[in-house]
Protein backbone atom coordinates (compact mmCIF):
# COMPACT_ATOMS: atom_id res chain seq x y z
CA UNK A 1 0.00 0.00 0.00
CA UNK A 2 1.30 3.28 -1.45
CA UNK A 3 1.06 6.15 1.19
CA UNK A 4 0.17 9.51 -0.78
CA UNK A 5 0.05 12.94 1.17
CA UNK A 6 -3.49 13.95 2.17
CA UNK A 7 -5.37 16.14 -0.41
CA UNK A 8 -6.51 17.78 2.83
CA UNK A 9 -5.28 18.24 6.56
CA UNK A 10 -7.48 20.27 8.90
CA UNK A 11 -6.55 21.04 12.70
CA UNK A 12 -9.98 21.82 14.56
CA UNK A 13 -10.34 22.38 18.24
CA UNK A 14 -12.45 20.39 20.40
CA UNK A 15 -15.12 23.07 19.96
CA UNK A 16 -18.47 21.61 19.08
CA UNK A 17 -18.77 25.75 17.61
CA UNK A 18 -16.54 24.06 14.73
CA UNK A 19 -17.99 20.83 13.82
CA UNK A 20 -20.65 23.08 11.20
CA UNK A 21 -17.20 23.90 9.31
CA UNK A 22 -15.85 20.29 9.51
CA UNK A 23 -19.00 18.79 8.28
CA UNK A 24 -19.86 21.44 5.29
CA UNK A 25 -15.93 20.53 3.76
CA UNK A 26 -16.35 17.03 3.67
CA UNK A 27 -20.09 17.29 2.10
CA UNK A 28 -18.53 20.15 -0.46
CA UNK A 29 -15.64 17.38 -1.93
CA UNK A 30 -17.40 14.32 -1.63
CA UNK A 31 -20.26 16.13 -3.92
CA UNK A 32 -17.22 17.11 -6.14
CA UNK A 33 -15.66 14.14 -6.13
CA UNK A 34 -19.23 12.38 -7.42
CA UNK A 35 -20.71 11.22 -4.73
CA UNK A 36 -24.53 11.19 -4.74
CA UNK A 37 -25.76 14.44 -2.73
CA UNK A 38 -27.67 12.37 -0.11
CA UNK A 39 -24.75 10.35 -0.14
CA UNK A 40 -22.56 12.88 0.40
CA UNK A 41 -24.81 14.17 3.22
CA UNK A 42 -24.33 10.65 5.14
CA UNK A 43 -20.48 11.06 4.66
CA UNK A 44 -20.47 14.30 5.91
CA UNK A 45 -22.93 12.39 9.07
CA UNK A 46 -20.74 9.99 9.82
CA UNK A 47 -17.50 12.46 9.77
CA UNK A 48 -20.02 15.16 12.10
CA UNK A 49 -20.52 11.95 14.24
CA UNK A 50 -16.81 10.72 14.72
CA UNK A 51 -14.96 14.07 15.21
CA UNK A 52 -18.52 14.96 18.67
CA UNK A 53 -17.36 11.77 19.67
CA UNK A 54 -13.62 13.04 20.32
CA UNK A 55 -14.96 15.91 21.68
CA UNK A 56 -17.34 14.52 23.88
CA UNK A 57 -15.92 11.06 24.89
CA UNK A 58 -11.96 11.23 23.88
CA UNK A 59 -12.00 15.22 25.37
CA UNK A 60 -14.71 15.00 27.80
CA UNK A 61 -16.23 17.78 26.20
CA UNK A 62 -12.70 20.31 27.14
CA UNK A 63 -13.05 23.13 24.15
CA UNK A 64 -9.63 23.82 23.65
CA UNK A 65 -8.05 20.51 22.40
CA UNK A 66 -6.65 19.37 18.25
CA UNK A 67 -8.30 16.77 16.43
CA UNK A 68 -6.96 16.52 13.51
CA UNK A 69 -8.25 15.01 9.75
CA UNK A 70 -6.80 13.72 7.06
CA UNK A 71 -8.84 13.53 3.35
CA UNK A 72 -6.60 11.27 0.62
CA UNK A 73 -9.13 10.57 -2.11
CA UNK A 74 -8.23 7.02 -2.96
CA UNK A 75 -9.11 4.00 -1.16
CA UNK A 76 -5.96 1.97 0.35
CA UNK A 77 -6.18 -0.10 -2.32
CA UNK A 78 -6.36 3.06 -4.99
CA UNK A 79 -9.68 3.13 -6.38
CA UNK A 80 -11.54 6.08 -6.37
CA UNK A 81 -13.35 7.00 -3.31
CA UNK A 82 -12.43 8.32 0.34
CA UNK A 83 -9.92 7.36 3.00
CA UNK A 84 -10.23 9.70 6.35
CA UNK A 85 -8.55 9.57 9.63
CA UNK A 86 -9.50 11.25 12.44
CA UNK A 87 -6.80 11.55 15.14
CA UNK A 88 -6.73 13.17 18.71
CA UNK A 89 -4.42 12.99 22.03
CA UNK A 90 -6.99 11.95 23.98
CA UNK A 91 -6.24 9.11 26.72
CA UNK A 92 -5.62 6.09 24.69
CA UNK A 93 -8.39 3.35 24.95
CA UNK A 94 -9.06 -0.42 24.28
CA UNK A 95 -10.17 0.03 20.36
CA UNK A 96 -12.51 -2.41 21.06
CA UNK A 97 -14.17 -0.87 23.91
CA UNK A 98 -15.78 1.75 21.07
CA UNK A 99 -18.97 -0.05 19.65
CA UNK A 100 -22.31 0.66 18.35
CA UNK A 101 -25.22 -0.75 20.23
CA UNK A 102 -28.09 -2.75 19.58
CA UNK A 103 -30.84 -0.82 18.37
CA UNK A 104 -33.92 -2.41 19.38
CA UNK A 105 -33.69 -0.66 22.83
CA UNK A 106 -34.57 2.26 21.91
CA UNK A 107 -33.01 5.49 24.06
CA UNK A 108 -31.08 9.10 23.81
CA UNK A 109 -27.75 8.39 22.46
CA UNK A 110 -25.55 5.82 21.62
CA UNK A 111 -25.69 5.92 17.95
CA UNK A 112 -22.94 7.78 16.54
CA UNK A 113 -20.92 4.52 16.33
CA UNK A 114 -23.33 2.48 14.56
CA UNK A 115 -24.20 5.34 12.33
CA UNK A 116 -20.14 5.52 11.26
CA UNK A 117 -20.08 1.77 10.50
CA UNK A 118 -23.62 2.02 9.04
CA UNK A 119 -22.43 4.67 6.19
CA UNK A 120 -18.79 3.77 5.76
CA UNK A 121 -17.11 0.80 4.43
CA UNK A 122 -14.80 0.36 7.02
CA UNK A 123 -13.99 2.07 10.16
CA UNK A 124 -10.95 1.20 12.88
CA UNK A 125 -10.21 2.74 15.65
CA UNK A 126 -6.83 2.40 17.01
CA UNK A 127 -4.24 3.50 19.43
CA UNK A 128 -2.01 6.09 17.80
CA UNK A 129 1.87 5.82 17.91
CA UNK A 130 2.34 7.95 20.78
CA UNK A 131 -0.71 9.41 22.40
CA UNK A 132 -4.20 9.70 21.47
CA UNK A 133 -6.43 7.57 19.33
CA UNK A 134 -7.14 7.30 15.38
CA UNK A 135 -10.03 6.43 13.81
CA UNK A 136 -9.40 5.50 9.96
CA UNK A 137 -12.56 5.56 7.90
CA UNK A 138 -12.81 4.19 4.28
CA UNK A 139 -15.57 4.93 1.75
CA UNK A 140 -15.01 3.82 -2.08
CA UNK A 141 -16.96 5.69 -4.74
CA UNK A 142 -18.91 2.91 -6.63
CA UNK A 143 -21.41 3.37 -9.24
CA UNK A 144 -24.58 2.56 -6.48
CA UNK A 145 -23.07 6.08 -4.74
CA UNK A 146 -21.89 8.09 -8.08
CA UNK A 147 -24.28 10.52 -9.57
CA UNK A 148 -24.07 10.33 -13.62
CA UNK A 149 -24.37 14.12 -13.13
CA UNK A 150 -24.04 17.15 -10.87
CA UNK A 151 -26.80 18.92 -9.75
CA UNK A 152 -27.08 21.69 -7.75
CA UNK A 153 -28.71 21.82 -4.23
CA UNK A 154 -29.63 25.37 -3.96
CA UNK B 1 -25.38 41.14 18.65
CA UNK B 2 -26.87 37.58 18.33
CA UNK B 3 -25.41 34.89 20.62
CA UNK B 4 -23.97 32.97 17.84
CA UNK B 5 -25.15 29.61 19.69
CA UNK B 6 -28.86 30.63 19.30
CA UNK B 7 -31.11 28.14 17.65
CA UNK B 8 -34.27 29.78 16.87
CA UNK B 9 -37.37 27.71 17.81
CA UNK B 10 -40.66 29.36 17.37
CA UNK B 11 -43.48 28.15 19.54
CA UNK B 12 -47.44 27.98 18.25
CA UNK B 13 -50.21 26.70 20.08
CA UNK B 14 -53.63 25.04 18.42
CA UNK B 15 -56.47 22.71 19.66
CA UNK B 16 -54.29 21.86 22.79
CA UNK B 17 -51.52 20.74 21.03
CA UNK B 18 -47.76 22.61 21.36
CA UNK B 19 -46.22 23.16 17.82
CA UNK B 20 -42.31 23.85 17.86
CA UNK B 21 -40.78 24.67 14.93
CA UNK B 22 -36.67 24.77 14.97
CA UNK B 23 -34.74 26.70 12.50
CA UNK B 24 -31.40 26.00 12.23
CA UNK B 25 -28.62 23.09 12.13
CA UNK B 26 -29.06 21.01 15.22
CA UNK B 27 -25.78 19.27 16.14
CA UNK B 28 -23.70 18.92 19.41
CA UNK B 29 -23.62 22.90 19.86
CA UNK B 30 -27.40 23.19 19.21
CA UNK B 31 -29.57 20.19 20.19
CA UNK B 32 -29.55 21.62 24.20
CA UNK B 33 -31.11 24.30 22.94
CA UNK B 34 -34.04 22.47 21.25
CA UNK B 35 -34.06 19.78 24.17
CA UNK B 36 -34.68 22.78 26.44
CA UNK B 37 -37.41 24.06 24.85
CA UNK B 38 -39.05 20.47 24.44
CA UNK B 39 -38.50 20.19 28.32
CA UNK B 40 -40.19 23.54 28.57
CA UNK B 41 -42.79 22.30 26.43
CA UNK B 42 -43.44 18.67 28.20
CA UNK B 43 -44.03 21.07 31.45
CA UNK B 44 -47.15 22.62 30.02
CA UNK B 45 -48.41 19.05 29.64
CA UNK B 46 -50.13 19.33 26.07
CA UNK B 47 -52.16 16.59 24.71
CA UNK B 48 -50.01 16.37 21.28
CA UNK B 49 -46.16 17.59 20.88
CA UNK B 50 -45.62 18.85 16.86
CA UNK B 51 -41.88 19.15 15.94
CA UNK B 52 -41.99 20.97 12.75
CA UNK B 53 -38.49 20.36 10.90
CA UNK B 54 -38.60 21.98 7.74
CA UNK B 55 -36.34 24.92 8.87
CA UNK B 56 -33.71 22.30 10.06
CA UNK B 57 -30.95 21.57 7.35
CA UNK B 58 -29.43 19.14 9.54
CA UNK B 59 -29.63 17.16 12.45
CA UNK B 60 -26.97 14.83 13.85
CA UNK B 61 -27.33 11.81 16.78
CA UNK B 62 -27.73 14.33 19.65
CA UNK B 63 -30.50 16.20 17.58
CA UNK B 64 -32.19 12.02 17.45
CA UNK B 65 -31.34 11.68 20.80
CA UNK B 66 -32.75 14.52 22.05
CA UNK B 67 -36.50 13.73 19.92
CA UNK B 68 -35.87 9.95 21.67
CA UNK B 69 -35.85 11.79 24.99
CA UNK B 70 -38.78 13.97 24.15
CA UNK B 71 -40.64 10.88 23.04
CA UNK B 72 -40.22 9.23 26.27
CA UNK B 73 -41.13 12.21 28.07
CA UNK B 74 -44.11 12.76 25.85
CA UNK B 75 -45.33 9.19 26.52
CA UNK B 76 -45.02 9.59 30.48
CA UNK B 77 -47.80 12.31 30.40
CA UNK B 78 -49.80 10.86 27.65
CA UNK B 79 -48.82 13.27 24.88
CA UNK B 80 -48.68 12.56 21.64
CA UNK B 81 -45.43 13.15 19.84
CA UNK B 82 -45.51 13.62 16.39
CA UNK B 83 -42.13 14.68 13.88
CA UNK B 84 -43.17 16.23 10.72
CA UNK B 85 -41.74 18.34 7.50
CA UNK B 86 -38.11 16.66 7.67
CA UNK B 87 -35.89 17.40 4.82
CA UNK B 88 -34.55 14.38 3.10
CA UNK B 89 -31.21 14.99 4.32
CA UNK B 90 -33.00 14.77 8.31
CA UNK B 91 -34.99 11.96 6.88
CA UNK B 92 -32.18 9.99 6.44
CA UNK B 93 -30.70 9.85 9.95
CA UNK B 94 -33.91 8.28 10.97
CA UNK B 95 -33.25 5.66 8.11
CA UNK B 96 -29.78 4.80 9.51
CA UNK B 97 -30.45 4.77 12.81
CA UNK B 98 -33.56 3.08 12.17
CA UNK B 99 -35.86 5.28 13.81
CA UNK B 100 -38.56 6.18 11.11
CA UNK B 101 -41.02 3.33 12.62
CA UNK B 102 -40.31 4.77 15.74
CA UNK B 103 -41.44 8.18 15.45
CA UNK B 104 -44.67 8.85 14.02
CA UNK B 105 -43.45 11.04 11.26
CA UNK B 106 -45.69 13.04 9.04
CA UNK B 107 -45.66 15.17 5.66
CA UNK B 108 -46.76 18.29 7.44
CA UNK B 109 -48.47 20.06 10.08
CA UNK B 110 -52.30 19.77 9.54
CA UNK B 111 -51.04 16.07 9.05
CA UNK B 112 -49.57 15.78 12.28
CA UNK B 113 -52.52 17.21 14.32
CA UNK B 114 -54.50 14.40 13.14
CA UNK B 115 -51.95 11.85 13.50
CA UNK C 1 -1.77 42.15 19.62
CA UNK C 2 -1.86 38.80 21.38
CA UNK C 3 -1.54 35.79 19.03
CA UNK C 4 -3.71 32.56 19.88
CA UNK C 5 -3.69 29.99 17.90
CA UNK C 6 -6.27 29.63 15.16
CA UNK C 7 -9.14 27.62 15.83
CA UNK C 8 -8.63 26.16 12.51
CA UNK C 9 -5.86 25.19 9.95
CA UNK C 10 -6.45 23.68 6.56
CA UNK C 11 -3.35 22.27 4.27
CA UNK C 12 -4.83 21.44 0.71
CA UNK C 13 -3.36 21.27 -2.51
CA UNK C 14 -3.07 23.58 -5.64
CA UNK C 15 -5.90 21.42 -7.12
CA UNK C 16 -9.37 23.67 -7.89
CA UNK C 17 -11.14 20.17 -7.11
CA UNK C 18 -11.01 20.95 -3.73
CA UNK C 19 -11.75 24.31 -3.51
CA UNK C 20 -15.53 23.50 -3.04
CA UNK C 21 -14.45 22.14 0.00
CA UNK C 22 -12.60 24.75 0.91
CA UNK C 23 -15.06 27.06 0.90
CA UNK C 24 -18.10 25.32 2.16
CA UNK C 25 -16.04 24.79 5.11
CA UNK C 26 -15.68 28.80 5.50
CA UNK C 27 -19.86 29.35 4.66
CA UNK C 28 -20.47 26.64 7.13
CA UNK C 29 -18.30 28.18 10.00
CA UNK C 30 -19.70 31.90 9.07
CA UNK C 31 -23.35 30.98 9.34
CA UNK C 32 -22.08 29.19 13.07
CA UNK C 33 -20.39 32.28 14.18
CA UNK C 34 -23.33 34.17 13.40
CA UNK C 35 -23.28 35.91 10.11
CA UNK C 36 -26.09 36.15 8.05
CA UNK C 37 -26.41 34.09 5.02
CA UNK C 38 -26.03 36.41 2.24
CA UNK C 39 -22.72 37.95 3.94
CA UNK C 40 -21.06 34.59 4.75
CA UNK C 41 -21.92 33.65 0.94
CA UNK C 42 -19.81 36.69 0.09
CA UNK C 43 -16.97 35.68 2.80
CA UNK C 44 -16.79 32.13 0.78
CA UNK C 45 -16.49 33.83 -2.19
CA UNK C 46 -13.66 35.84 -1.06
CA UNK C 47 -11.58 32.91 0.22
CA UNK C 48 -12.22 30.90 -3.00
CA UNK C 49 -11.27 33.87 -5.33
CA UNK C 50 -8.20 34.05 -3.14
CA UNK C 51 -7.49 29.84 -3.11
CA UNK C 52 -7.94 30.16 -6.60
CA UNK C 53 -5.40 32.73 -7.23
CA UNK C 54 -2.51 31.31 -5.71
CA UNK C 55 -3.43 28.46 -7.87
CA UNK C 56 -3.33 30.29 -11.24
CA UNK C 57 -0.56 32.82 -10.54
CA UNK C 58 1.38 31.25 -7.22
CA UNK C 59 1.51 27.97 -8.89
CA UNK C 60 0.53 28.38 -12.44
CA UNK C 61 -2.07 25.89 -12.37
CA UNK C 62 0.65 23.00 -11.13
CA UNK C 63 -2.18 21.15 -9.12
CA UNK C 64 0.02 19.09 -6.87
CA UNK C 65 1.66 21.94 -4.36
CA UNK C 66 0.38 22.93 -0.91
CA UNK C 67 -1.75 25.86 0.00
CA UNK C 68 -2.30 26.84 3.73
CA UNK C 69 -5.38 28.49 5.47
CA UNK C 70 -5.68 29.59 8.75
CA UNK C 71 -9.12 30.64 10.51
CA UNK C 72 -9.08 32.54 13.72
CA UNK C 73 -12.47 33.61 15.17
CA UNK C 74 -11.15 37.13 16.64
CA UNK C 75 -10.12 39.94 14.59
CA UNK C 76 -6.40 41.10 15.74
CA UNK C 77 -7.95 43.74 17.85
CA UNK C 78 -9.79 40.68 19.84
CA UNK C 79 -13.56 42.04 18.54
CA UNK C 80 -15.95 39.02 17.13
CA UNK C 81 -15.33 37.98 13.30
CA UNK C 82 -13.06 36.60 11.37
CA UNK C 83 -8.93 36.69 11.01
CA UNK C 84 -8.06 34.23 7.82
CA UNK C 85 -4.61 33.82 6.46
CA UNK C 86 -3.56 32.02 3.02
CA UNK C 87 -0.08 30.86 2.46
CA UNK C 88 1.93 29.68 -0.19
CA UNK C 89 5.22 28.16 -1.19
CA UNK C 90 5.35 30.51 -4.82
CA UNK C 91 7.85 32.68 -5.69
CA UNK C 92 7.89 35.62 -3.61
CA UNK C 93 6.79 38.77 -5.59
CA UNK C 94 5.99 42.45 -4.84
CA UNK C 95 2.90 42.16 -2.74
CA UNK C 96 1.78 45.87 -4.62
CA UNK C 97 1.51 44.08 -7.77
CA UNK C 98 -1.08 42.62 -6.71
CA UNK C 99 -4.28 44.63 -7.14
CA UNK C 100 -7.85 44.81 -8.65
CA UNK C 101 -8.27 46.89 -11.87
CA UNK C 102 -10.92 49.37 -12.92
CA UNK C 103 -14.05 47.97 -13.24
CA UNK C 104 -15.55 50.32 -15.66
CA UNK C 105 -13.16 48.53 -18.26
CA UNK C 106 -15.62 45.21 -18.47
CA UNK C 107 -13.64 42.09 -19.96
CA UNK C 108 -13.21 38.77 -18.81
CA UNK C 109 -11.18 38.58 -15.87
CA UNK C 110 -9.47 40.24 -13.14
CA UNK C 111 -11.88 40.64 -10.74
CA UNK C 112 -10.76 38.14 -8.02
CA UNK C 113 -8.61 40.81 -6.10
CA UNK C 114 -11.31 42.97 -6.00
CA UNK C 115 -14.14 40.81 -4.97
CA UNK C 116 -11.49 39.76 -1.63
CA UNK C 117 -10.96 43.83 -0.88
CA UNK C 118 -14.75 44.73 -1.27
CA UNK C 119 -16.02 41.85 1.14
CA UNK C 120 -12.93 41.49 3.49
CA UNK C 121 -12.59 45.07 5.65
CA UNK C 122 -8.56 44.70 5.28
CA UNK C 123 -6.88 42.47 2.85
CA UNK C 124 -3.39 42.39 3.04
CA UNK C 125 -0.63 40.41 0.85
CA UNK C 126 3.01 40.04 1.95
CA UNK C 127 6.15 38.44 1.63
CA UNK C 128 6.19 35.29 3.93
CA UNK C 129 9.22 35.26 6.42
CA UNK C 130 11.45 32.48 4.26
CA UNK C 131 9.30 31.17 1.01
CA UNK C 132 6.05 32.03 -0.56
CA UNK C 133 3.57 34.93 -0.24
CA UNK C 134 0.75 35.26 2.49
CA UNK C 135 -3.03 36.90 2.35
CA UNK C 136 -4.24 38.14 5.76
CA UNK C 137 -8.12 38.96 5.42
CA UNK C 138 -10.20 40.50 8.44
CA UNK C 139 -13.93 40.80 8.49
CA UNK C 140 -15.68 41.95 12.29
CA UNK C 141 -18.81 40.61 12.64
CA UNK C 142 -20.81 43.88 13.52
CA UNK C 143 -24.45 44.01 13.90
CA UNK C 144 -24.50 44.90 10.16
CA UNK C 145 -23.13 41.63 9.19
CA UNK C 146 -25.24 39.52 11.73
CA UNK C 147 -28.31 37.95 11.84
CA UNK C 148 -30.51 38.13 14.77
CA UNK C 149 -31.33 34.32 14.37
CA UNK C 150 -29.88 31.64 12.35
CA UNK C 151 -32.12 30.63 9.66
CA UNK C 152 -31.83 26.97 7.50
CA UNK C 153 -31.03 27.31 4.29
CA UNK C 154 -32.12 24.24 3.00
CA UNK D 1 -18.72 6.04 -13.17
CA UNK D 2 -19.19 9.73 -13.70
CA UNK D 3 -16.41 12.19 -14.42
CA UNK D 4 -16.10 14.21 -11.10
CA UNK D 5 -15.78 17.04 -13.49
CA UNK D 6 -18.38 16.62 -14.93
CA UNK D 7 -21.16 19.81 -15.16
CA UNK D 8 -24.55 19.48 -17.20
CA UNK D 9 -25.76 21.81 -19.26
CA UNK D 10 -28.60 21.03 -21.05
CA UNK D 11 -29.29 22.47 -24.24
CA UNK D 12 -32.67 23.49 -25.98
CA UNK D 13 -34.02 25.82 -29.24
CA UNK D 14 -36.85 27.82 -28.98
CA UNK D 15 -37.75 30.12 -31.61
CA UNK D 16 -34.48 31.09 -32.65
CA UNK D 17 -33.04 30.84 -29.67
CA UNK D 18 -30.28 28.87 -27.61
CA UNK D 19 -31.57 28.23 -23.77
CA UNK D 20 -28.24 26.64 -22.24
CA UNK D 21 -28.78 25.47 -18.52
CA UNK D 22 -26.08 24.54 -16.65
CA UNK D 23 -26.48 22.40 -13.38
CA UNK D 24 -23.54 22.73 -10.76
CA UNK D 25 -21.66 24.93 -9.11
CA UNK D 26 -19.66 27.02 -11.76
CA UNK D 27 -15.88 27.34 -9.96
CA UNK D 28 -12.80 27.07 -11.43
CA UNK D 29 -13.03 23.75 -11.70
CA UNK D 30 -16.42 23.66 -13.64
CA UNK D 31 -15.93 27.16 -15.56
CA UNK D 32 -14.29 25.74 -18.60
CA UNK D 33 -17.42 23.58 -19.33
CA UNK D 34 -19.17 25.94 -19.59
CA UNK D 35 -16.85 27.95 -21.59
CA UNK D 36 -16.73 25.38 -24.34
CA UNK D 37 -20.65 24.85 -24.60
CA UNK D 38 -21.09 28.41 -25.11
CA UNK D 39 -18.42 28.40 -27.52
CA UNK D 40 -20.45 25.71 -29.57
CA UNK D 41 -23.57 27.29 -28.61
CA UNK D 42 -22.36 30.69 -30.60
CA UNK D 43 -20.52 28.95 -33.31
CA UNK D 44 -24.68 28.16 -34.26
CA UNK D 45 -25.19 31.74 -34.47
CA UNK D 46 -28.19 32.25 -33.04
CA UNK D 47 -30.08 35.37 -32.99
CA UNK D 48 -30.35 34.65 -28.87
CA UNK D 49 -28.33 32.91 -26.27
CA UNK D 50 -30.10 32.72 -23.24
CA UNK D 51 -28.10 31.04 -20.05
CA UNK D 52 -30.50 29.80 -17.49
CA UNK D 53 -28.91 30.11 -13.78
CA UNK D 54 -31.69 28.45 -11.68
CA UNK D 55 -29.35 25.32 -11.03
CA UNK D 56 -26.72 26.96 -10.08
CA UNK D 57 -25.50 27.25 -6.93
CA UNK D 58 -22.53 29.07 -6.89
CA UNK D 59 -20.55 31.16 -9.36
CA UNK D 60 -16.68 32.28 -8.90
CA UNK D 61 -14.86 34.93 -10.68
CA UNK D 62 -14.19 32.64 -13.41
CA UNK D 63 -17.81 31.84 -14.23
CA UNK D 64 -18.34 35.56 -14.31
CA UNK D 65 -15.25 36.06 -16.83
CA UNK D 66 -16.92 33.04 -18.81
CA UNK D 67 -20.26 35.27 -19.27
CA UNK D 68 -18.20 38.39 -19.91
CA UNK D 69 -16.49 36.34 -22.82
CA UNK D 70 -19.82 35.68 -24.26
CA UNK D 71 -21.09 38.47 -23.93
CA UNK D 72 -18.43 39.60 -26.26
CA UNK D 73 -18.54 36.79 -28.82
CA UNK D 74 -22.43 37.26 -28.48
CA UNK D 75 -22.11 41.18 -29.38
CA UNK D 76 -19.60 40.14 -32.90
CA UNK D 77 -22.63 37.81 -34.14
CA UNK D 78 -25.26 40.46 -33.40
CA UNK D 79 -26.87 37.88 -30.81
CA UNK D 80 -28.45 38.91 -27.74
CA UNK D 81 -27.09 37.37 -25.02
CA UNK D 82 -29.69 37.34 -22.02
CA UNK D 83 -29.22 35.61 -18.36
CA UNK D 84 -31.93 34.47 -16.06
CA UNK D 85 -33.45 32.70 -12.75
CA UNK D 86 -29.87 33.19 -10.98
CA UNK D 87 -30.03 32.76 -7.55
CA UNK D 88 -29.54 35.34 -4.76
CA UNK D 89 -25.95 34.11 -3.67
CA UNK D 90 -25.01 33.78 -7.67
CA UNK D 91 -26.47 37.41 -8.04
CA UNK D 92 -24.72 38.84 -5.27
CA UNK D 93 -21.24 37.88 -7.23
CA UNK D 94 -22.52 40.72 -10.13
CA UNK D 95 -23.26 42.95 -8.06
CA UNK D 96 -19.91 42.84 -6.17
CA UNK D 97 -18.35 42.52 -10.06
CA UNK D 98 -20.39 45.82 -10.57
CA UNK D 99 -21.62 43.50 -13.96
CA UNK D 100 -25.79 43.61 -12.61
CA UNK D 101 -26.11 46.81 -14.74
CA UNK D 102 -23.84 45.11 -18.09
CA UNK D 103 -25.75 42.35 -18.43
CA UNK D 104 -29.58 41.98 -19.34
CA UNK D 105 -30.73 39.58 -15.90
CA UNK D 106 -34.45 38.17 -16.47
CA UNK D 107 -36.64 36.79 -13.89
CA UNK D 108 -37.02 33.01 -15.69
CA UNK D 109 -36.22 31.89 -19.30
CA UNK D 110 -39.68 33.21 -20.54
CA UNK D 111 -39.01 36.56 -19.72
CA UNK D 112 -35.55 36.28 -21.52
CA UNK D 113 -37.12 35.65 -24.87
CA UNK D 114 -38.64 38.71 -24.76
CA UNK D 115 -36.31 40.86 -23.30
N1 LIG E 1 -13.50 8.97 19.93
C1 LIG E 1 -13.81 8.22 21.00
N2 LIG E 1 -12.98 8.14 22.05
C2 LIG E 1 -13.28 7.40 23.13
N3 LIG E 1 -14.40 6.68 23.23
C3 LIG E 1 -15.29 6.69 22.23
C4 LIG E 1 -15.04 7.47 21.07
N4 LIG E 1 -16.08 7.30 20.22
C5 LIG E 1 -16.94 6.47 20.84
N5 LIG E 1 -16.48 6.10 22.06
C6 LIG E 1 -17.13 5.17 22.99
O1 LIG E 1 -18.13 4.42 22.29
C7 LIG E 1 -19.42 4.65 22.88
C8 LIG E 1 -20.50 4.69 21.82
O2 LIG E 1 -20.43 5.89 21.08
P1 LIG E 1 -21.68 6.42 20.26
O3 LIG E 1 -22.26 5.29 19.51
O4 LIG E 1 -21.23 7.59 19.44
O5 LIG E 1 -22.74 6.90 21.32
P2 LIG E 1 -22.68 8.07 22.42
O6 LIG E 1 -21.64 9.04 21.96
O7 LIG E 1 -24.04 8.65 22.40
O8 LIG E 1 -22.33 7.40 23.70
C9 LIG E 1 -19.29 5.93 23.67
O9 LIG E 1 -20.20 5.98 24.75
C10 LIG E 1 -17.85 5.87 24.13
O10 LIG E 1 -17.71 5.09 25.27
N1 LIG F 1 -1.91 34.82 -4.96
C1 LIG F 1 -1.34 35.54 -5.94
N2 LIG F 1 -0.05 35.36 -6.27
C2 LIG F 1 0.52 36.08 -7.25
N3 LIG F 1 -0.12 37.00 -7.97
C3 LIG F 1 -1.41 37.24 -7.70
C4 LIG F 1 -2.08 36.53 -6.67
N4 LIG F 1 -3.37 36.97 -6.63
C5 LIG F 1 -3.47 37.90 -7.58
N5 LIG F 1 -2.30 38.09 -8.24
C6 LIG F 1 -2.04 39.06 -9.32
O1 LIG F 1 -3.08 40.04 -9.31
C7 LIG F 1 -3.75 40.07 -10.58
C8 LIG F 1 -5.25 40.32 -10.37
O2 LIG F 1 -5.88 39.17 -9.83
P1 LIG F 1 -7.45 38.98 -9.97
O3 LIG F 1 -8.11 40.28 -9.65
O4 LIG F 1 -7.84 37.84 -9.14
O5 LIG F 1 -7.71 38.69 -11.51
P2 LIG F 1 -7.26 37.44 -12.40
O6 LIG F 1 -6.94 36.32 -11.48
O7 LIG F 1 -8.44 37.18 -13.27
O8 LIG F 1 -6.06 37.93 -13.18
C9 LIG F 1 -3.45 38.74 -11.22
O9 LIG F 1 -3.51 38.80 -12.61
C10 LIG F 1 -2.05 38.44 -10.69
O10 LIG F 1 -1.09 39.10 -11.47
Amino acid sequence: MSDPKPVIEIRLLSDPMYLAGARELVLGLTRRLGFKQDESGRIALAVDEALANVINHGYARALDRPIWMSIWTQTPEGLPGLRITIEDEAKQIDPDSICGRDLDDVKPGGLGVHIIREVMDKAVYERRESVGMRLTMIKALTPKSTHAREHANG
Amino acid sequence: MASPNELEVVWETRDGATILKPAGDIDLSRSPVLRNDIRKAIGDKPGRLVIELSGVSYMDSSGVATLVEAMQLARKINAKLVLCALTDRVHSIFEIARLDQFFTICADVNEAMEA
